[in-house]
């Protein structure tokens, strides 16, 4: 079991936290009538996927990847730059996506009364 | 300026086209069209010049910035990129020419904006096919994703309902790839793709699981069965215009990433051969080949219908991904040409129907081939190319496809397709029989489309017969070179 | 998720500086950033510079999205577009929101010119900036607030934002380098400082991109435009 | 530009060109039919210019373009490709004439999109003459069956779309099986062109395969050919038009199946394959019973195109046996039936055209005494069917007697036996007709009168080629000597 859990839980204890937001962001996803709380779940999904890059960034002893005359041009003493980079362009794309998201929900909104999923297919059916 | 600026060029043109469509579109709203048709023509040409270059010196590599990967992006334009941006381009070119009447009339005092979501749309494709880096590729799909929501909201009543589900989709799509993505990067370091490529080990775990989740986030973004569940309302619903752009060349380009991926990147051994990754497409595929047209048979409205065959149609290339033949690839291929065209064709008609009757029942066709013959005509050499006879574009692509099944040996793969045409005949037929035979009265009034409707139609109706008579042409010029590394076509 | 539990073990440890992805490019990118381009934030250099490419496609990014909330929710003409924004009557509110709308102005204009030496840049400015414009429509109501930032001037900013970046590149391209590669550009300063130049000038380029957006789409959402009835 | 090479390529163009032009001049009716007959005879004259370099022994090839890597769109002029090609442009020139009589006499509907679907027919028609390898021929194939279909519904009405409907259930399976067994082909050969004595040997694979290729060729051209059992499309497709099923029930379609099952067996899998896999003796049975089945069936129609079109799937089948005899006579005899049973039968069509024309008769009990009233049309039907009793003196006879020859040489007497069954029944279905329009009378038709010379002159002229082959029957085409060098260079012998 140990020999399970040590590089697991010991070792890699920061990614179970991703597992764990994935799985709240699927769950939102799939299981929420409500096409806003669809969409949160989608965003979970995102940050935790941005919470995974970040996570690889992370090293231990590292400091942030500000260059330091101090410290010097010393990888091993910088958190890795680059994941933070990307991210911040997935967190805008992420940003922009729910931007678009909202304005869809908005007029579906406008159109149908409801953002209630059944009694969207139900209006559906109807009209 | 040189001539090794020209893979940059595409993209920044059409960027500063959609900003130029917006910025003039304020002071004369009809200038927008012609300027974004100018725009599509000029990157056209660019596409033309490329494909030029690279046919005389090989790929060409451009290091964005001048940092030279894979410190910085690289956009690498090889055979298959260029293929896919010829595609790309000349399939929008033909829209947009046509585009203005039915666009005014699906969004009213909008197709400004229409125009210049449709360029970035464009610019978003663009960029993927040209791209060497694998995060870059994921912003450039985000760019085409986000306008393609919008494109489809841009329709009828239900259209919201629709992208919104198509939204989510895309994005949980995509998240799967950059999720995939950030496995890559944790143990090869680099987004390269050659470099990547170069660097990671096929055995490990963390690489065969990126596998899997990336051909997930395609997969859906492809709609290969059972992810295709938001195709056929994205397509129905969406304005005509919408889906003559989006549907011919969105689910080709998640295929090309699709085969630039496994098989550049991963390399053909490890996902035919490690792992089931390829037979998985493959039996999918064929899944999907027959779901798509069983549905398709069972629909009322011609657009449904259409993007039910698109579902069938898309998987035909999913089929040839799968087998990871040199044949079978070729075919996939050639069938992402002769498809975009004929599907192209098929809603570009269809938005010519609903122009001049405002209407796209299939009960309501009847009788119109003799009204608007030329458009019709084209229909006609389309629908026959879906279905897979000679001479066209669609008969050599199953060729090819069927070929490569007996190579490896996979019957059931070969009587599958085969049998999946039967089926496309049963609704195409039914549908050229009443088109050309019934009569009907309300028809009495109606014209043949204005020119600049019907000639893009012709064009795309000729192009579907010539692609199939000069396909080996195709094959010699383009597809020999776009085989990834370790497949060659014989012969 | 199950699979992902497979393959934790696979995965470099946590916090390993020896890991792989920690080698390779990103220890590049330590080493040279600053004499590269003259600026301590790698981070601002990776995404103004050795990535800018991405980070364009992130302004186009979020433009589509300021466009498509233009495009799903605005009437075609302004006239049948009401705003659903009253001015509030809450004494405090108003009053706080009169004394934080510049401070936080201020600090955004800083947090944009200051991203080479401490964490910020454009679009986190760009956000504060959008923040504080928002602040004030959701406190001084719709029309009031039009005076601060009006309306039309949303989507010119987002084009100017596009553009700068956009143009920025193709200046270097006429200038003879690759697109984005500001070292080329023709000023006549040592290359790092033209670099430095170039990712301030892309930096403004995003700022300008997200402000434009992010008020367009608040406008957009806040505004009674199309769908009820269907027009 | 008039090379013997190029001569294939010329002998495709009058055809295409007419299509064009029939479609312009929609307006213009004769000078829309002006075209039909020139594109008809111009197409035959380029034929009959190839003649004197086929009886040399000549084999022109002329390549387009490639199609796919190494198999070239390319056409290829041997005896039997010429033969089938000079009968079908020979008789689109009396069909030509006679359909311009028929439409006009009975007003069709579309009759632009009649001559241009009749234009595109021939042209895919002589392409599959000509075509030198399977995909090309593949292709022709499936172009005959899109532009067959226009045809068949052409009434419009409910029994013509469903037996257009019918028509594509049969044809476009059909059609895939082809395509399956070609590409098993090019998958186990890697080639595909036809050499007489076939390219198929052994060493492509064991004997099922080879049985299970063949089985799916058989299929794939057997439809077309009325083969039982997929022979029930043909009565149906009699829905359409007599001229349409004069030329392609009785010419094009079924005879293209018929030269398809020619290829298959001489061209690519070839005697001694057959021998070795044991495939000639299921095939042959299959014609035999056909032909045997067929003209029972014929019997007990009514309906004179139906009959006729049960004694068509009878007449195929005779060129079926002959093929799957194997023997040179029996490959003399299948090529001469298939050009004496072509102008044969479609003397017979016209003749029930010109009939129901005049009178919108088509049921045979009520023809009782029309012949004293259209003596000449009566009599060309005489002669004609008399020719497909095997009558000596005309045509039909020379074929049979050569089959008869060819099945002995086989070793096959039972097929003899059959041949003779089949040639009783024959007379059993055709006499009765002949007696009754002769030596009854009826009241009905006092003021009937023959036909119009647009309808009666073509079923004249094929009537008298039939005769004068009857008594020559190596006369102006040479049939017979091309049927020897066919059956020579497939089962390497020489026949008599």
């Amino acid at each position: 079991m140990t020999e399970f859990l040590q590089p697991l839980v010991i070792d890699r204890w920061a990614y179970v936290f991703t597992i764990l937001l994935l799985s709240v962001g699927l769950y939102g996803l799939v299981m929420k009538k409500n096409l806003i709380k669809k969409l949160i779940g989608m965003n979970i999904f995102q940050t935790a996927v941005i919470l995974f890059f970040i996570q690889q960034a992370y090293k231990h002893g590292g400091t942030v990847p500000i260059y330091d005359t101090t410290v010097g041009a010393r990888p091993e003493l910088y958190v890795n730059p680059l994941p933070h980079g990307l991210m911040l362009t997935a967190i805008v794309v992420s940003v922009a996506t729910t931007g678009v998201a909202l304005a869809l929900l908005v007029l579906i909104h406008r159109r149908y009364e409801t953002l209630n999923e059944d009694e969207l297919l139900q209006k559906l059916r109807e009209s | 300026m040189t001539w090794s600026q020209l893979p940059i060029l595409t993209p920044v043109v059409l960027l500063v086209g959609a900003t130029a469509v917006l910025l003039t579109g304020r002071i004369r709203p009809s200038l927008a069209h012609r300027l974004a048709t100018a725009t599509c023509a000029s990157c056209f040409a660019i596409a033309i010049a490329l494909a030029v270059q690279v046919h005389h010196h090989g790929p060409t590599h451009y290091a964005l910035g001048g940092w030279s990967p894979p410190i910085g992006i690289e956009l690498v334009a090889d055979t298959l990129s260029v293929y896919f941006l010829l595609v790309i381009t000349g399939i929008a070119l033909l829209v947009m020419v046509g585009a203005a009447p039915a666009v005014e009339r699906d969004t009213p005092g909008r197709s400004v904006e229409f125009f210049a979501i449709s360029l970035i749309f464009l610019l978003g494709l663009s960029g993927i096919v040209l791209t060497g880096d694998l995060f870059n590729l994921y912003v450039f799909l985000e760019i085409s994703s986000l306008s393609a929501y919008t494109l489809v909201s841009s329709g009828d009543e239900r259209a919201g309902v629709a992208a919104f589900r198509y939204l989510i989709v895309g994005t949980i799509g995509a998240s799967f790839y950059l999720l995939g993505l950030g496995f890559l990067y944790s143990v090869t370091g680099t987004l390269n793709m050659t470099d990547m490529a170069m660097r990671l080990d096929p055995a490990a775990i963390p690489v065969r699981l990126a596998a899997v989740m990336i051909t997930v986030g395609l997969g859906l973004k492809m709609a290969i069965f059972p992810m295709h569940r938001w195709l056929p309302d994205a397509y129905t619903h969406a304005s005509s215009t919408a889906t003559a752009l989006i549907a011919p060349i969105m689910t080709k380009v998640s295929a090309y990433v699709l085969i630039r991926i496994l098989f550049f990147v991963f390399g053909t051994s490890m996902v035919s051969i490690d792992l089931p990754i390829a037979q998985a497409i493959m039996w999918l595929s064929v899944a999907g080949v027959l779901v798509g047209s069983t549905m398709a048979i069972a629909q009322t409205d011609l657009k449904r219908m259409l993007a039910y065959s698109s579902v069938a149609q898309v998987a035909y290339i999913g089929v040839g991904i799968g087998l990871a033949t040199p044949l079978a690839l070729a075919g996939a291929l050639l069938h992402v040409i002769s498809h975009a065209t004929m599907k192209c064709c098929l809603f570009l008609v269809v938005g010519a129907v609903e122009l001049q009757t405002g209407n796209r029942k299939l009960s309501s066709l009847s009788g119109i081939g003799r009204k608007m013959p030329w458009t019709f005509a084209a229909f006609t050499a389309a629908a026959v190319a879906m279905i897979g006879l000679p001479p066209t574009g669609g008969f050599f692509s199953k060729w090819y496809l069927v070929l490569g099944g007996m190579a490896t040996g996979e019957w059931w793969v070969v009587i599958f397709v085969l049998g999946a045409s039967l089926l496309t005949a049963t609704y195409f037929f039914r549908l050229l029989e009443s088109i050309y035979t019934r009569q009907s009265s309300e028809l009495a009034p109606i014209k043949e489309a204005p020119l600049a409707v019907a000639l893009p139609i012709v064009i795309l109706g000729l192009a579907v017969i010539l692609f199939g008579l000069f396909n080996s042409r195709i094959l010699d010029l383009f597809l020999r070179d776009a085989m990834p590394p370790g497949l060659v076509i014989s012969g | 998720m199950g699979l992902l539990l497979v393959a934790g073990p696979g995965l470099p440890a946590f916090g390993d500086p020896e890991s792989a992805a920690a080698g390779h490019v990103s220890a590049h990118f330590v080493e040279n950033a600053y004499l590269d381009s003259h600026t301590p934030n790698i981070v601002t250099v990776i995404i103004a510079d050795y990535r800018g490419f991405d980070t364009l496609g992130e302004v186009v990014v979020v433009f589509v999205a300021g466009l498509a909330c233009l495009f799903l929710l605005r009437r075609s003409n302004p006239q049948q577009t009401g705003y659903l924004l009253r001015r509030t009557d809450s004494i405090i509110v108003d009053l706080a929101t009169r004394v934080m709308t510049p401070i936080i102005q201020v600090f955004a204009l800083y947090v944009i010119f200051h991203g080479h030496y401490s964490p910020g840049g454009g679009f986190q400015g760009g956000a504060l900036f959008a923040g504080s414009i928002l602040l004030q429509r959701v406190s001084q109501g719709h029309e009031n607030s039009q005076h601060t930032f009006s309306r039309h001037l949303d989507t010119p900013f987002a084009i100017a934002g596009v553009l700068i970046f956009a143009g920025l590149g193709v200046v270097t391209l006429l200038a003879g380098g690759n697109y984005l590669q500001y070292d080329q550009l023709p000023l006549g300063l040592r290359l790092d400082m033209l670099r430095n130049l170039g990712i301030l000038v892309a930096e403004v380029g995003v700022a300008f991109a997200v402000v434009g957006t992010l008020v367009s789409i608040f406008d957009d959402l806040s505004c009674t435009g199309r769908g009820i009835p269907r027009d | 530009m008039f090379s013997e090479t190029t001569q294939p390529l010329w002998a495709l163009v009058p055809s295409l060109l007419a299509i064009p032009l029939i479609l312009a001049t929609a307006r213009r009716p004769n000078l829309r039919e002006t075209w039909t007959l020139l594109a008809a005879l111009s197409q035959c004259a380029v034929v009959l210019s190839m003649l004197p370099w086929v009886l040399e022994g000549h084999v022109i090839e002329s390549t387009l373009w490639s199609l796919a890597p190494d198999i070239n769109l390319s056409l290829r002029v041997d005896p039997l490709g010429f033969l089938f090609a000079l009968v079908a442009s020979t008789l689109w020139i009396v069909t030509s004439c006679y359909s311009i009589g028929y439409v006009r006499g009975t007003r069709e509907k579309h009759q632009t999109r009649y001559f241009a679907s009749f234009a595109c027919c021939l042209t895919a028609t002589i392409g599959i003459a000509f075509s030198a390898n399977l995909l090309t021929f593949l292709l022709f194939f499936e172009l005959l069956t899109l532009t067959t279909y226009p045809l068949v519904i052409h009434k419009e009405t409910k029994a013509a779309l469903s037996a257009g409907r019918k028509y594509l259930a049969y044809t476009l399976p059909a059609g895939l099986t082809l395509f399956g067994a070609i590409c098993w082909t090019a998958t186990t050969a890697g080639n595909l062109d036809f050499v007489a004595g076939g390219f198929l040997s052994t060493k492509h694979g064991t004997a099922e395969t080879l049985q299970l290729i063949f089985l799916l060729f058989m299929i794939g051209v057997g439809v077309k050919a009325g083969v039982m059992p997929l022979h029930s499309w043909l009565p149906s497709a009699m829905a359409a038009p007599t001229p349409v099923s004069a030329l392609l029930h009785a010419v094009a379609v079924v005879k293209a199946g018929a030269f398809g099952v020619l290829r298959v067996t001489g061209y690519v899998f070839g005697p001694e394959l057959l021998r070795d896999i044991g495939a000639w003796t299921a095939l042959a049975w299959f014609a035999g019973i056909t032909l045997t089945m067929a003209s029972l069936l014929a019997i007990r129609q009514n309906n004179l195109k139906r009959r006729l079109a049960y004694s068509t799937i009878a007449h195929l089948s005779y060129t079926v046996l002959g093929a799957a005899l194997l023997s040179p006579w029996s490959w003399t005899g299948a090529s001469l039936h298939l050009v004496f049973h072509a102008t044969l039968k479609i003397t017979l069509f016209f003749c029930a055209g010109a009939i129901y024309v005049n009178t919108h008769i088509e049921n045979i009990s009520d023809m009782a005494g029309i012949g004293r009233r259209m003596p000449v049309t009566m009599a060309a039907f005489a002669v004609a069917s008399l020719g497909l009793v095997g009558f000596p003196g005309i045509s039909g006879f020379a074929s049979k007697w050569s089959l008869a020859l060819g099945s002995l040489e086989a070793g096959q007497g039972v097929f003899l036996g059959l041949l003779v069954l089949s040639g009783v029944l024959n007379a059993s279905y055709f006499l009765p007709i002949i007696h009754a329009a002769f030596f009854k009378t009826n009241p009905a038709f006092d003021r009937v009168a023959e036909a119009s010379p647009w309808l009666v002159a073509p079923l004249v002229i094929t009537a008298t080629i039939s005769v004068v082959w009857g008594i020559a029957p190596n006369l102006g085409a040479h049939a017979v000597d091309l049927a020897m060098l066919i059956a020579t260079s497939v089962t390497g012998e020489h026949s008599g």
